[in-house]
């Protein structure tokens, strides 16, 4: 059975206790509390004396890597990982956004999450569904086993089988409901291009009024540029305000990308990101 | 077109195009209204500045070049910008020939307090670019009716170097008269130039105006506005009367689309005139 | 009338471009539905171009590249190859018919062949009909 | 005048309004409520807690056209779009966001110069306010109370509304509001005890609790003035910050917007749109320069702005506590922390 959150949260405080006074990092990037406990909110540690304000508990979802490219390049930083989170890290690490030797991750198993804004639990229908961290320096609870395993692609089946009109009617639906609040992209662990291809004004790629067809560039192309990069979070759905199932549609690419080049997102830092890659004897099958 | 909707603009022609600087990314454009009507309205005071409006493009608030005393137009200097986020409307007006029609939405903002500045000595301090809407001041004050209105009247103004002087010849003009003491400088100036060397600030520092009953007037580069506030102290002006004109990113130019404000003040209705008194009660950071 | 498909081609300036001139040169009939746009090298290929030309209007896009390892820059096509894949995917995951968008590597000396693909997509969108999915309404 | 109808009634009234002008009201959607030109009278439906987004795009609608040309063509051909000024209803209102078209209308019309679109659909509009249910605990992100706006304040509506069991209580309020309700038939008049019901529900609704802490304006105002320049204060507030827009969209306070000019296929409109003061390329100008590249520096503007800058021009904070901003944001931030946690330094 999985460490307590409690127990979680004890470890987390005393790693980060012990890296900030032996000045390993000058940040813990984890979690604070928010105005009720079921609302915490990203924290970042400076000091021993902040760490009295961490918190761990299943609303935790946030994505922490989000934060790391906020910081000057070399901050040494410590960041709390869940599984996803740290599948994000491993990805900043293949494109050269943050060093190996500049994060100490602490790898937190989970099982249980909840979203706070719904309470339900998230698993592997909106998430990878993991349970363990890929990467981690130090492990904050037991690695989790024995649990059933389910393909985070499962949740594809109902869509990938639908009538092609259906299915454009589907995300036609979904688009339109966009309020281009950018919410999707600021939460996304892997979208740091400043600009913006969709702030871009020369070549304008999209309006800034929402619109059925700006809408519907700005996500096709964000879902182009995360093709073998999302980790599968799942954070831009949860970030969505108005629910579109952003997740459903990172997870057909990402499972196109891992049958055609064999390789998921943030599985290893030896990795190259897929898209700037190639093999010489990749076949032609793929564009057919 | 509607009268009473500020968002809409009114139709413009260009008839008149200069190319000011030997870079040519600097153009003066003179504009007669269409209708008649907006050109009665159109009644503005030097400082002020206005949306010129390309459709398809955008607007730009621009700074008013002309002076109020210049009967049946209006003219704007006006900088090809963008050499990072493609500036739109710059570009297609550059690109535009005389006799071309825009839109124009204005006058917007405060202006130079022309009540507090008369009967006393005014300097008037510009550097490069930034000279604009001093030209429309400077041209106002030395208007016949108006020059009486007006103690001493020091210009200094500068540019790095001598092709990048704007309104050359009416620099040229004010040399020759005696009711105004021009001082032009240039950071480095080449084979041709017989002028002054030298930077705004250093060159105050010789001017040495005398601060009583005298109003500076400062637009310029935030470089040299940061170098030449000093000497306007240390020569004992007080920040009632150091005036300067702020620029932001603007939309709506008429305060409520809610971007371009220090503190609580937006620079497009509080503003873009204000005195270093008033200045230093807001924040020094955006 | 019958419906006449509106195709934008984009091709590599070193071997489908070319290849499109031999055609013209030794007067190769085929439909002329097909309006060439050149570019460097079909990694230039921004999958935006592909999603905005749907939204412009058109009923199909067709791709040139040099074939794999004739690449002018050595591995561009490598990497359009795995790009345009991706691109096509997500077109088809959208809701787009996948017989609209098409890559295939024609050299300079295939005219034919640039004749042959042109020929045989313009049927292909002909049957399938105007695009209407992604298409902004007027 | 107080008359009153049955809730279960309501698709009555709505259909009656409908005949009036247009009706713009609360309707269930997949992520919650919403505020909606109802097209369908069953629609409207009022067991809502509050709309994710708030009501005032129905005076500022997230885009707005301002002209039309076409591309290429003279600038005298520019056609400006009519603003439409038909009757409309916005019904189902909660006190907290009546009090903030108050707030927005000293900016739009208040001062300077009038905003048109703002004045004109704020003119032709009826307001149908609608209590809070005061059997219920306020959601644990509101604050209107702390500002003073009581749950069940009919100041503001045009016609107050509030539930009594399954009966539906209104209480004309304006006398635009007396005369519509003249005009509406299936009403009955109310009893003595409903008044008493009404009188001590609107009391009670005065004193009914969202979070502790009471604020003033004049000292926050003064309060973020001190701290504009204490950065790691700001630098801690803003950590969790995304610097997403969500917050600004879901305001009914909030009015940045952009004007932009929008083409394609040769026909123009010249529109704005919703802007955020959290977006990097907000006050991004053309030089390349921008004076809020960082985080805090945008989460700076935006507190500084409804608690401070707002109270020093027009008197007010431009803050309602709906708590709609720390409901939607995906990072938990909640606005009213923030205030207590600069109070507290």
């Amino acid at each position: 059975m999985a460490t307590s959150f409690k127990q979680i949260e004890e470890n987390l405080k005393n790693e980060a206790r012990k890296l900030l006074e032996e000045g390993k990092v000058s940040l813990v990037l984890a979690y604070g509390r928010g105005y009720d406990e079921d609302h915490p909110v990203p924290f970042v540690a400076r000091v021993v004396a902040d760490v009295e304000n961490m918190v761990f508990n299943e609303y935790c979802t946030a994505n922490m890597a989000r934060y790391l490219v906020r910081y000057p390049r070399g901050t040494k930083m410590a960041i709390a990982v869940k599984p996803a989170d740290s599948r994000a890290v491993v990805q900043l690490i293949q494109e050269d956004k943050i060093k190996r030797e500049d994060v100490i991750l602490l790898g937190i198993p989970v099982i249980g999450m909840k979203n706070s804004k719904t309470g339900e639990v998230i698993d592997s229908k909106t998430t990878c569904g993991m349970y363990n961290p890929v990467l981690y320096d130090v492990l904050l609870g037991e690695e989790i086993h024995g649990q059933t395993v389910v393909s985070p692609y499962d949740v594809l089946a109902e869509y990938e089988t639908m009538d092609k009109d259906a299915r454009f009617a589907f995300w036609k639906k979904e688009f339109d409901k966009c309020i281009r609040c950018y919410a999707c992209r600021k939460a996304c662990p892997m979208c740091y291009c400043d600009p913006c291809f969709i702030d871009q004004n020369k070549p304008k790629w999209g309006d800034k009024s929402p619109q059925s067809h700006g809408n519907l560039m700005y996500h096709l192309t964000r879902f182009h540029h995360l093709a073998g990069r999302c980790i599968d979070c799942g954070e831009c759905s949860r970030a969505c305000p108005v629910d579109i199932p952003l997740y459903l549609f990172h997870k057909k690419v990402a499972k196109e990308c891992e049958e055609m080049f064999g390789q998921a997102a943030g599985k290893s830092i030896q990795d190259k990101p897929v898209l700037v890659n190639f093999r010489v004897d990749d076949s032609d099958k793929i564009l057919e | 077109m509607s009268s009473d909707n500020p968002y809409i603009p009114m139709p413009v022609e260009i008839i008149k195009i200069i190319d000011e600087v030997d870079t040519h990314d600097i153009k003066t454009f003179r504009f007669t209204f269409l209708n008649k009507a907006d050109e009665k309205k159109f009644k503005y005071l030097p400082g002020q500045f206005a949306e010129l409006s390309i459709y398809g493009k955008g607007e730009s608030p621009i700074g008013i070049a002309s002076s109020p005393t210049e009967q049946g137009y209006v003219e704007f200097t006006v900088q090809r910008a963008g050499a990072i986020v493609p500036g739109l409307v710059t570009a297609a007006l550059h690109d535009m020939d005389e006799g071309a029609k825009i839109g124009l939405r204005g006058p917007l903002g405060n202006s130079w307090p022309i009540e507090f500045l008369e009967k006393k000595n005014i300097v008037v301090v510009g550097g490069g670019f930034a000279f604009t809407t001093l030209r429309s001041l400077i041209n106002y004050m030395l208007y016949k009716d108006n020059r009486s209105r007006f103690g001493d009247i020091t210009v200094i103004y500068g540019a790095r170097t001598p092709g990048l002087l704007l309104y050359k010849d009416e620099l040229a003009a004010w040399e020759k008269r005696d009711d105004i003491k021009t001082i032009i400088t240039v950071d480095k100036g080449d084979e041709n130039w017989k002028g002054r060397e030298g930077f705004v600030p250093a060159v105050c520092k010789d001017a040495a105006p005398s601060p009583k009953n005298t109003v500076a007037v400062i637009c310029g580069p935030p470089v040299m506005i940061k170098f030449t506030l000093p000497v306007f102290f240390e020569l004992g002006f007080s920040r009632e009367n150091i005036l300067t004109s702020l620029e932001m990113r603007m939309k709506c130019g008429i305060g409520k689309c809610g971007r371009c404000n220090v503190g609580y003040k937006y620079v497009c209705s509080d503003g873009p005139v204000f005195s270093l008194a008033e200045l230093e009660e807001l924040p020094r950071d955006f | 009338m019958s419906f006449e498909p509106k195709i934008l081609g984009i091709a590599c300036n070193w071997c489908t471009y070319t290849g499109a001139d031999l055609a013209g040169t030794t007067r190769l009939q085929y439909p002329q539905n097909t309006r060439v746009v050149r570019v460097m090298c079909s990694s230039r290929i921004n999958p935006s171009f592909i999603f905005r030309a749907f939204q412009l209007g058109a009923d199909g896009v067709l791709v040139g590249g040099c074939h794999p390892g004739d690449c002018h820059y050595n591995t561009g096509n490598l990497y359009a190859r795995r790009r345009l894949a991706v691109t096509k995917k997500i077109l088809e995951f959208s809701g787009m018919e996948p017989g609209r968008f098409r890559v295939e590597w024609i050299s300079a000396s295939e005219g034919n062949k640039f004749a042959e693909v042109v020929r045989e997509f313009t049927e292909q969108i002909r049957n399938l009909g105007p695009q209407t999915k992604f298409k902004i309404e007027k | 005048m107080l008359k009153k109808t049955a809730v279960q009634k309501i698709s009555d009234l709505a259909a009656q309004l409908m005949q009036k002008g247009t009706l713009i009201a609360p309707v269930r959607e997949d992520a919650g409520f919403n505020f909606r030109e109802i097209s369908d009278a069953g629609q409207v439906d009022l067991n809502f807690y509050n709309t994710l987004m708030s009501p005032k795009s129905a005076f500022f609608p997230h885009m707005e056209d301002f002209v039309r040309y076409q591309t290429g063509k003279s600038v005298l051909d520019a056609v400006p779009v009519e603003i439409s000024i038909k009757p409309a209803f916005l019904f189902g209102v909660r006190p907290c966001d009546v009090k903030s078209f108050e707030i927005m209308d000293i900016h739009f019309s208040g001062t300077g110069a009038v905003d048109p679109y703002w004045q004109k659909r704020r003119e032709a509009t009826t307001i149908f306010g609608y209590a809070f249910d005061l059997n219920t605990p306020a959601d644990g992100a509101d604050f209107y109370a702390t500002l003073g706006i009581g749950a069940a304040d009919p100041e503001g509506s045009d016609v107050f509304m509030m539930k009594k069991g399954d009966e539906l209580l209104l209480k004309a309020v304006t006398k635009k509001g007396e005369k519509l309700l003249a005009e509406m038939s299936g009403l009955t008049d109310a009893s003595p005890e409903d008044q008493k019901y009404f009188d001590e529900t609107v009391a009670t609704g005065r004193s009914f609790k969202t979070r502790l802490t009471c604020v003033e304006a004049k000292s926050i105002a003064k309060k973020f003035e001190d701290l504009f320049h204490k950065t790691p204060f700001w630098e801690r507030i803003s950590d969790a910050c995304l610097s997403c827009g969500i917050c600004t969209f879901v305001c009914p306070t909030c009015y940045c917007f952009d004007i932009c000019d929008e083409t394609l296929f040769g026909q123009g409109t010249r529109r704005r749109v919703w802007d955020a003061c959290m977006f990097t390329d907000f006050t991004l100008e053309a030089s390349g320069h921008n004076p809020r590249t960082k985080v805090y520096q945008r989460l700076r503007q935006k507190v500084c702005h409804k608690y401070s800058y707002h109270v020093r021009k027009y008197g007010v904070i431009s803050c309602v506590g709906c708590g709609r901003c720390t409901r939607a944001c995906p990072v938990n931030i909640d606005i009213f922390s923030i205030v207590d946690q600069a109070m507290k330094e």
